[in-house]
């Protein structure tokens, strides 16, 4: 019990760092930085919805760009094309999240491991080929320009702060449900799909709603994105973007919610940095993936619980 | 026939019933035509050889496979195309044969998950399970039976199979049942352990209907008052278990001593 | 144990911090001039960034990293072809390296989705691409465009129309975005004002691969086709056409980027005899074009293209607009007003530019043809130049930005049903 | 007709092509249940090969050679040192097989440079044929019948040879496979080397249509990857009709609906996914 | 060579399957030409053994040596190699092969000096006359005995110096089982070693010449067949009859 009560408490002190950290620092660095830690922030809502599948309920999609290329879509589509105000672009940018995710669902929940992985990725390239192809709709190859914030949010430190606390909020409803019934039920899923059904659960259903969620939390970090550039384009639907979400999950940690928003800090920064001190970037990159693979499968936050575990080791032997 | 009288008998409606149940393949024929009328209340047991279909035939009344032909109904109701899960809520509950628990869970946990299984609450985002307090004193009652309550914290794969083995039944225990599937509840377990398994499975409610696989005769014969025999997908006995020891073909091709 | 674990959170933390204000910039009052370079190593632009890249050194070279007595220090960004990068790109030049000026930008979409930054950190760019719109209906107040993209296509039309009367009925071909749109429409505009037919009009994905579906599709009854295209598309058309049997069956015309020296070496015979429109060729016979050439040559072993050329005229305009400030680019409306007003005329390899007052500027269009010089080279040579080209051409300015901007579907091909 | 002749005619030679990249594809997902994303990169690794041969040596049928085996030796070299230790771990496997991807292409950035370049096939291969008023590219009927040999020449290895049905039995269940005397790392390393054969052997065959170009790689794995997958995954019958079937609609949804062209191509897969996850040849999982 | 030591000599060896602890310190012998059973009931390792023989599951720690080599550590083709063939539990046909492919997968020359006529194809559908009719058929379209067969005649053809049978009278009828047993007295007659994991306590005791029961991954008890058929307390304890 006293294990328990002190873990949660240095959980508590540690999001709490996190926060300070979070809301002091953009006061004083450049706005570049805040920038940088804008970005981090939505890649980390990304990052978290993803983990929601893969780390929590052993779902590994390969083609999450697709839903968060379709809040960001959405959201340009409506700002920029209709004029719609935030709100309605909000609005949108989740429904129709929640639509393609639904679809998508539908179909990839047929199939299991890599059968699921080949198909969520091929319907991700399905996306992408509406988001280049679709001219009248999406402007294709053009992307669409000129999403303008609210003028409000116009300053590049408020919209961060606005990003922060629907990151915040995102993280706050993850941990809360992750902890729920129905968190439970997901990690039941990842560890014994035939006793879950057995116990009579529609083991279905539960992957359908978490992929829902997932989906539609990947759309609202689209909508997050596009109000950030001001721009959307088929780049950011394409495969790459699915990967580098997976690379930040398992870079962080899967099956933690600190791991996501951890691996998306760190490739964030490197990837916006990396470029400053040598040529060879894609490299770089492509070595994070190898050594990710091979070297942290439990990502980084595994690795500090491995270590945890042996400093406690030390400490009572 | 056979069904009229054994349902004439008690005048209690059968609980289950199987007919015509088959499974095949490709071209190997698993299980073949195999009929079953069990009775509200009754301790079957199925027995057999390896490969001899029976937990293809198990598998098929759990839900988890679907059958070539045939059909099988419970309380009445067609459930042949129903999918596992709804026929849990029907009061059908199962364990398995090799241990098929959430390894990376407390033991807690595994238990609590079981209570919730029936429950709406399953669905709740916001909540907790142990915030609900029903759920909760199910799965603490049902662990204080089976002396579990203890190791409640533990992480279930650094446990002996013994103790895997009884929480496997507890699983299925803990959401009250009314039809028990058991698929070779002892397997793998010591004597000690397995006497401490028919003793608990004895002690369970007499009005919880019982279909049990077995290997062990032993345990069998002390939990059950019927037995079927299958072998090579078919059914070679079926009747109260004395009648069924004596059975020539069975001593022949199971029991393995003339 | 609590405070071993805020020690694994904190370290992190103060590493992230640390990394983020020692990057940042460490403002003295009065450094050297920040020039923002946007440029594309890698993905399908990364030879057009080396061109760009080669043209910077031969500039550097000539020119110094001094202007108006101030050092200049360039910050250079790559974008990986891909237009979103793009954005990102550039925001970290006018946030982080606080540039006084940026230029860049492969892809006319590229100049949409970056002029806006332009406005929102008050800071000028010279938009390298040539996005129509930002020079005419989209103009922002910090933004100016090195030319149009339909520019010199109304020019070439003019010439067609006027130098070989006989092509009056042609199908056009493009890559479906911004530039493809404005080249064609810019080429449809001018042909069918002045009596030519556009018959069939195509738009492909610039990463289409294989183009039989629409090389199939043909009409029979062209004269000629005009061609724009982007990266690899100038590899495989040309192949392909050829390999159907249809290169010698029409008259092919088109932008000059089809076989821009970029692309030109590793083309193939089949693309002798094209005739193209741009605002460069290697082969301009002047002397500030034949020491860029040797200059550039001597760096990059081959022939500078526009993309080369644009980017040392761009930054030769970028000098010439702080020398007018005195170096002084801190005052931005200053700055750019200079830019926006600027007359060049000497130093230009494509000849001499002036600012046409309505954000981008009046230049020389060459009209070129494929052909093998003595030692077998294939060259762009200059068959005719068409100077002092306005954006507008000989429209009225007013009368011409109320039309809809060229689009897919603006001109519409009103020959094109059979 | 003509039109409908040129049309279906395009559509099988690219079809050609892409069946060329697929059956490697394929073949590597069957037996080890990889999804090699680094397949395309190969694809384009391999043209960069087949130039520079052909460059030194004049030779085309040479350079269709040694890209292949280079890109063989190199898919052995990743397959033994990486990817065997990942066994069973699904998206390791696609994590690490996209690192990769980011690693070659900035190698062949640094060894062939930025350069778009083209490479010229033999000239008696360079003209275009003509039966009646239909007039084609002899290249592109080469392309057919090259991947229609191919295709054969894999058959037989597959259902007429020892070793072919070793790989069928590691398809089905490598552990027994193992068992049976099968060397099943042999096994994995010829698969993945044949495979990766096939991906450098055809960026080498499309570089004289396609020219040679960063960037390649991506626009040409989504086509081999819809054609596994409605293929069906390790079916060399489902890769042949698949690819057929991918070369046409594309074809034909290039020139009918523009617009949609990639969403003809994918619709179809999707709609074939919801039917049978497996693909129309693929074994039911 | 095999004149001074056992053919196989399993030594003290300890298997982890996943998370869960098999064998735990298990240890046997086998000579030349004798027929050794295993029994013991569901989950007390005896697939495992035999995994861990063949090299499908690599023991943590202890040692397995055949012929005089030690082949712990060595792939599972390897061990096939040597002279070690597997009849595995549940058949394991290979379905897209047909029968005959089946059997020549492993075809391979038998060890020199036995003197006994080698197993080829022909031999082998001798003794399994009903596979003759079906060599065309693909794998999986064969009944559950012909599978059996075809399992045993494919592992026939490495012309092994040791068989591994997991459980080959599983699901067979009676008249198999017996053609079973007279198959494995023929085949003992010919030197060959082999280990008999069984459930069917009748038939392996029947067929061997010297049981071990296992129980929690050790074996608790090893006698002649007729000792351990007299002996009621230990098949009641270990193996529920």
């Amino acid at each position: 019990m006293r294990g328990e009560l002190l873990a949660t408490r240095g959980r508590v002190i540690a999001i709490a760092a996190v926060l300070v950290f979070a809301s002091v620092s953009p006061l004083f660095v450049d706005e570049f930085s805040v920038l940088v830690l804008n970005q981090c922030l939505i890649w980390g809502v990304l990052a978290l919805s993803l983990d929601l599948m893969l780390g929590y309920t052993g779902m590994a999609s390969l083609g999450h760009a697709a839903y968060f290329g379709t809040g960001a879509y959405a959201t340009a589509i409506m700002s920029a094309t209709y004029g719609a105000s935030f709100g309605e672009a909000f609005l949108v940018a989740l429904i129709a999240a929640a639509v393609v995710t639904a679809i998508c669902a539908l179909v990839a929940l047929r199939a299991s491991d890599v059968y699921f992985l080949m198909i969520t990725f091929a319907l991700a390239m399905l996306i992408w080929g509406l988001a280049y192809r679709w001219d009248s709709m999406t402007g294709g190859e053009n992307g669409i320009a000129g999403i303008d914030r609210p003028l409000i949010m116009e300053d590049t430190i408020t919209y961060y702060y606005f990003t922060l606390v629907v990151a915040a909020g995102v993280f706050l409803f993850f941990s809360v449900l992750v902890h729920s019934c129905f968190g439970k039920t997901m990690v039941g899923i990842r560890e014994s799909e035939s006793r879950m059904r057995a116990l009579g659960y529609n083991v279905w259903l539960h992957k359908f709603i978490i992929y829902m969620i997932s989906g539609i939390f990947s759309g609202l970090a689209g909508f997050l994105w596009v109000y950030y550039n001001s721009y959307v384009a088929p780049t950011d639907v394409e495969l790459v973007t699915s990967f580098n979400a997976l690379l930040m999950v398992s870079l962080g940690g899967p099956g933690t919610l600190a791991g996501p928003l951890l691996g998306s800090t760190i490739f964030v920064i490197l990837d916006n940095s990396v470029n400053m001190f040598t040529e060879r970037s894609l490299t770089v990159v492509g070595c994070i993936y190898i050594v990710v693979v091979l070297f942290a499968p439990e990502g980084i936050m595994g690795f500090i619980k491995q270590l945890r575990t042996k400093v406690g080791e030390t400490d009572n032997g | 026939m056979e069904q009229e009288a054994h349902q004439g008998s008690n005048g209690s409606a059968a609980c289950l019933k199987v007919e015509g149940l088959g499974k095949h393949f490709g071209g190997l024929v698993a299980v073949n035509n195999v009929d079953l009328v069990v009775e509200n209340g009754e301790r079957r047991g199925i027995i057999g050889p390896n490969g001899a279909g029976k937990t293809t035939f198990f598998n098929m009344i759990a839900g988890e496979l679907d059958p070539t032909h045939g059909k099988v109904h419970l309380y009445g109701e067609d459930i042949t195309r129903l999918p596992t899960h709804q026929r849990t809520h029907l009061g059908m509950a199962r364990t398995f044969q090799i241990t098929n628990l959430f390894p990376n869970l407390s033991v807690l946990d595994n238990v609590l998950l079981a209570a919730q299984a029936l429950e709406k609450s399953k669905f709740s985002m916001l909540r907790t399970i142990k915030s609900h307090r029903h759920i909760y004193q199910k799965a603490e009652e049902m662990m204080g039976k089976l002396n579990l309550w203890d190791m409640k914290n533990l992480i279930v794969k650094d446990l002996s199979h013994g103790y895997q083995r009884q929480i496997e039944i507890a699983l299925a225990l803990v959401e009250n049942p009314k039809v028990l599937l058991l698929d070779e509840p002892t397997a793998g377990l010591s004597p000690a352990e397995s006497a401490e398994v028919v003793s608990l499975l004895k002690e369970l409610d007499a009005e919880m209907t019982m279909l049990i696989i077995e290997h062990d005769m032993d345990v069998a014969f002390e939990l059950v008052d019927k037995l079927m025999v299958m072998h090579e997908g078919e059914v070679i006995a079926d009747g109260p278990k004395e009648e069924v020891r004596a059975n020539q073909t069975v001593q022949e091709i199971y029991l393995g001593h003339d | 144990m609590i405070r071993k674990r805020i020690v694994f959170l904190v370290v992190p933390l103060a590493f992230t911090l640390a990394a983020l204000l020692a990057a940042g910039p460490a403002l003295a009052a009065k450094g050297p001039i920040k020039i923002g370079l946007l440029t594309s190593k890698k993905g399908v632009l990364a030879k057009h960034g080396s061109d760009q890249m080669n043209a910077l050194k031969v500039f550097r070279e000539k020119f110094g990293d001094k202007v108006a007595g101030r050092d200049v220090k360039f910050f250079i960004e790559d974008n990986e072809s891909k237009v979103a990068l793009a954005v990102t790109r550039v925001r970290k030049m006018l946030t982080r390296d606080k540039v006084h000026i940026a230029m860049g930008g492969l892809f006319g979409s590229t100049g949409y989705a970056i002029a806006p930054l332009a406005d929102r950190y008050k800071t000028p760019i010279l938009i390298w691409s040539c996005p129509d719109d930002i020079s005419k209906r989209k103009r922002k107040k910090y933004a100016i465009t090195y030319f149009s993209c339909s520019q010199p296509m109304h020019a070439f039309a003019h010439w067609v129309r006027t130098a070989m009367p006989n092509i009056k009925k042609v199908i056009t071909i493009g890559p479906d975005y911004a530039f493809g749109y404005e080249s064609t429409g810019g080429f449809q505009q001018v042909f069918e004002d002045m009596g030519g037919k556009v018959i069939q009009k195509m738009y492909m994905p610039i990463n289409t691969v294989d183009y039989g579906p629409y090389i199939g599709k043909l009409r029979k009854d062209a004269d000629a086709l005009f061609l724009t295209l982007a990266a690899a598309q100038g590899l495989r058309l040309p192949k392909q056409l050829k390999e159907a049997g249809l290169a010698n069956k029409y008259v092919i015309l088109g932008n000059g980027t089809n076989t821009d020296e970029f692309v030109i070496d590793a083309q193939g015979d089949e693309v002798l005899g094209w005739i193209s429109a741009l605002i460069y060729s290697a082969d301009i016979q002047t002397k500030d074009n034949q020491d860029f050439v040797k200059a550039f040559v001597k760096h990059a072993k081959k022939d500078p293209g526009y993309y080369a050329e644009g980017y040392y005229g761009g930054l030769r305009l970028i000098y010439k607009a702080i020398e007018v400030v005195n170096g002084n680019v801190e005052d931005k409306d200053k700055f750019f007003a200079a830019l926006k007003n600027l007359k060049v005329a000497k130093g230009m390899p494509a000849g001499p530019r002036a600012s046409d007052g309505h954000g981008t500027f009046k230049m020389n269009v060459y009209v070129r043809m494929v052909m093998k010089d003595e030692t077998g080279k294939k060259r762009n040579k200059v068959l005719a130049v068409i100077p002092n080209v306005s954006q507008f051409w000989n429209y009225k300015p007013d009368e011409f930005m109320k039309k809809p901007p060229y689009s897919r579907d603006y001109p519409p091909c009103k020959n094109c049903a059979k | 007709m003509t039109f409908w002749l040129t049309q279906i005619f395009n559509g099988i030679s690219y079809g050609a092509i892409v069946f060329l990249l697929a059956m490697g594809l394929s073949l590597i997902f069957g037996v080890m249940k990889v999804i090699n994303v680094t397949h395309g990169t190969y694809f384009l690794v391999g043209a960069y090969f087949g130039l520079t041969t052909l460059k030194q040596t004049g030779n085309f049928f040479l350079a269709i050679l040694i890209g292949g085996i280079a890109i063989a030796i190199m898919g052995i070299v990743i397959e033994r040192v990486f990817l065997r230790r990942l066994q069973g771990n699904d998206l390791g496997q696609v994590l690490i097989t996209m690192g990769f991807v980011l690693v070659l292409q900035d190698a062949i950035l640094v060894i062939w440079g930025p350069d778009p370049v083209s490479m010229d096939a033999p000239k008696f291969l360079a003209s275009t044929g003509r039966i009646g008023g239909f007039s084609f590219p002899m290249y592109r009927l080469f392309l057919i019948v090259f991947a229609a040999v191919t295709a054969v020449a894999l058959w037989f290895f597959e259902s007429r040879t020892k070793v072919g049905s070793s790989v069928r039995a590691a398809v089905d269940d490598v552990e027994m496979a193992g068992g049976m005397g099968v060397n099943v790392p042999v096994v994995f390393s010829l698969v993945f080397g044949l495979g990766s054969f096939l991906a450098g052997m055809s960026g080498v065959l499309a570089a004289p249509w396609l020219g040679i170009q960063a960037g390649l790689d991506f626009e040409i794995l989504p086509f081999a990857f819809v054609a596994i997958i409605v293929g069906g995954m390790g079916s060399l019958k489902g890769a042949v009709v698949a690819s057929l079937l991918v070369g046409i609609i594309d074809n034909l949804g290039k020139t009918f609906f523009p617009e949609f062209a990639y969403f003809t191509l994918f619709l179809p897969m999707a709609v074939i996914l919801a039917i049978r996850p497996s693909g129309l040849f693929g074994r039911a999982m | 060579m095999t004149d001074n030591g056992p053919m196989l000599k399993v030594d003290d060896i300890h298997t982890y399957y996943g998370d869960s602890y098999v064998l735990q310190g298990l240890s046997l012998e086998i000579a030349e030409g004798q027929v050794m059973a295993v029994l013991g009931r569901n989950g007390m390792g005896k697939t495992t053994l035999i995994r861990s023989i063949i090299g499908f599951t690599k023991p943590r720690t202890g040692k397995i040596s055949f012929d005089g080599a030690d082949i712990t550590a060595l792939q599972p083709h390897e061990i096939v190699s040597l002279g070690v063939a597997l009849v595995p539990q549940g058949r394991r046909i290979f379905p897209s092969l047909t029968v005959m492919e089946n059997l020549l997968l492993g075809e391979k020359e038998g060890a020199a000096g036995s003197g006994e006529e080698p197993w080829d194809t022909d031999r082998v559908l001798t003794l399994f006359p009903r596979l003759k009719e079906r060599l065309r058929n693909m794998g999986n379209q064969l009944s559950g005995g012909e599978q059996q067969m075809l399992a045993f005649a494919r592992s026939l053809m490495t012309n092994p110096k040791m068989l591994l049978l997991d459980e080959p009278t599983e699901g067979l009828a009676p008249l198999l089982v017996r053609a079973m047993g007279e198959t494995l007295s023929k085949l003992k007659e010919s030197r060959l070693a082999i280990l008999l994991v069984e459930q069917n306590m009748k038939f392996a005791l029947a067929a061997c010449d010297y049981v071990h029961v296992l129980n929690r991954g050790r074996v608790v008890h090893s006698s002649t067949p007729d000792e351990l058929a007299a002996n009621e307390e230990i098949k009641s304890r270990f193996l529920g009859v």
